[in-house]
């Protein structure tokens, strides 16, 4: 099946992005397909390379950008929300895009499910 | 149906938001702060198990066990779920609507 | 508005969006990065649905001055939702009543729906989105 | 002491987690959402009426006027304020404390 | 622990911080980031006092397992604490009933006192901090 | 009176940096001093300089940036919260500086009053 997954809020502030993963790592070993992870309001900041947390701690925009390139996966940042917050280019972390909120509707459009993980 | 909830009983409104809107019969996953709905003890217990005779709900494991409880102190009622569950559910209840 | 882009193809399917707004306006963003998303929607012709329950309904209180605490109003911005043919806009009847607001209070026209209608409404959406 | 609350009473406990810690006689003050609960017609009103009694309580007049309310439509025995008066508060009541 | 950093300065000063902990571990970071400020204070040597209570009563609660949300526990630190002299915690009778929870399933010792006396002790302090 | 400012969240996405903001201008107007402005939690991502928010709105961390230049304000962004969070020196807006949580208790033990603004 075909999902769609939002993401709200920044990494480690919240659980959202830490759920969303966990979720898109499971939907990924049943052979579900993982359409696009879009990333809006705080969510933006899941982008942002220079995270640098305790060695103890798992690296929330590290996990993202493996599990990207594992699996293909098209990781869009909402480009409004991240201008916003100051999330650009040269800040992305690697499988990371910036592009427009209609690559959140589409991915409604097209995936069979469109699963929301906020605060 | 598939409804989220991720947040405290306790703290926010977000369980009440969803009950009163739930259809009868639909599906309720309780995750993140939301899973203390779910544990015998607390006080939105009775609440929480009446909801529970109306809809089919479900907790996520994993943030139960992080949290300090454990299946046993789980509601009757209340199925158990991981995050191989919660993508099943996801795939089989249809729209998904978190209340957030 | 940023962020605006034409959809790059006729994907043909018309699906049932549902924004639901529950949350109030100003002290965080959701109502108005929410309202980003609906308007982005009705580019795609979507069938857009937006839903005010509990706090929501205080998202579209008439009078909104924002002068005194620095941050622009968007109430225009609903008001401008019927141009962008969003005219899909329901409110809960008893989250009205809860905060002591009637229809009157409200910039915009919308259909004012019971819990139970609501409940309904939002069961027969393909897709809902929250903030 | 001088409490503050920011918060919705409906959608959070933080007004509810103030009053039920804030000794007789303590200040509180309401600004962004918890402006809500001193309005006339919310159903919190009698609540928030008897914290009044009990209570100094102000409200911040930028952020009611913001949200589509006046004057006129604040609960008897709460004073507006505005961050002139925020700041006497602060000064005037000694220790701070922010219901998060 | 990073971030900590030794005072360059005595002042002679000693006022009462508190913590007021009232929110859940893990859904948010709260918890965590509160219990750094802990640590420092106690490093500028201030008359430390921890509350908890609503749904921070389940901060301490034992027999957290995170493994299975790739979290780690912070259980530790607050066992810690002792060993920074950091010895007031404070827990809130009511809250901890209302969650059906006692001071057995706490992971460390607390003192258990309701809700006035909370009241009392809150107002005495010299500096609330919360997250 | 001596007054210390704490701002828990990050800007745009709660109002907490715009209250702070306020009360900071309405205490310097009425000749207070503000001892020092400190950014934790999210609130780290207030002196994220790379921020353009629409041109029709305010800019929260320009204003800061302003207001300290006007009042030789201090405004100290906690290391651990930034570096988890991926603020780094290369991202701050003028008139901050990272530096360690103890800034935070010093000011609590040196000012009059400290006001907490968040979520």
């Amino acid at each position: 099946m075909k999902f769609g997954i939002l993401v709200n809020e920044g990494p480690y502030n919240h659980q959202a992005s830490d759920s969303a993963y966990m979720f898109a790592k499971a939907a990924l070993a049943k052979g579900h397909e993982i359409y696009r992870v879009f990333f809006y309001y705080d969510g933006v900041n899941n982008a942002n390379k220079l995270s640098e947390p305790p060695s103890d701690d798992r690296n929330v925009i590290k996990r993202w950008s493996e599990l990207a390139k594992e699996h293909k996966l098209d990781l869009v940042v909402c480009v409004a929300a991240a201008l916003r917050r100051g999330i650009k280019d040269e800040l992305l972390a690697e499988g990371f895009r910036i592009s427009g909120l209609g690559q959140l509707i589409e991915s409604g459009i097209q995936c069979d499910r469109q699963v929301v993980f906020g605060d | 149906m598939l409804h989220t909830v991720n947040k405290s009983p306790f703290e926010r409104n977000a369980l009440d938001a969803c009950l009163a809107r739930a259809v009868k019969g639909s599906a309720i996953l309780l995750y993140e702060d939301a899973v203390y709905a779910a544990t015998k003890g607390a006080s939105t217990a009775q609440r929480v198990g009446q909801a529970a005779k109306d809809h089919k709900v479900y907790v996520l494991g994993p943030d139960l066990l992080a949290r300090g409880f454990n299946e046993g102190q789980v509601l009757d009622g209340i199925t158990v779920v991981d995050y191989d569950g919660f993508v099943d559910l996801v795939a089989e209840l249809g729209t998904v609507n978190a209340w957030l | 508005m940023p962020g605006i882009d034409e959809p790059d193809y006729d994907s043909g399917v018309v699906k049932k969006f549902m924004y639901v707004n529950r949350k109030a306006p100003f002290g965080t963003i959701y109502a108005l990065e929410v309202l980003e998303m609906v308007l982005i929607s009705a580019a795609f012709e979507q069938d857009v649905h937006l839903a005010f329950v509990d706090d929501g309904v205080y998202q579209i209180k008439k009078g909104q001055d924002t002068k005194g605490i620095g941050m622009k109003s968007f109430l225009p911005t609903y008001r401008a939702l019927e141009g962008y043919d969003i005219e899909k806009l329901y409110v809960e009847k008893e989250s009205l009543e809860e905060r002591g607001l009637t229809a009157d209070d409200l910039v915009v026209p919308v259909e004012v729906i019971d819990r139970a209608a609501m409940a309904e409404l939002i069961d027969s959406m393909d897709v809902v989105l929250s903030g």
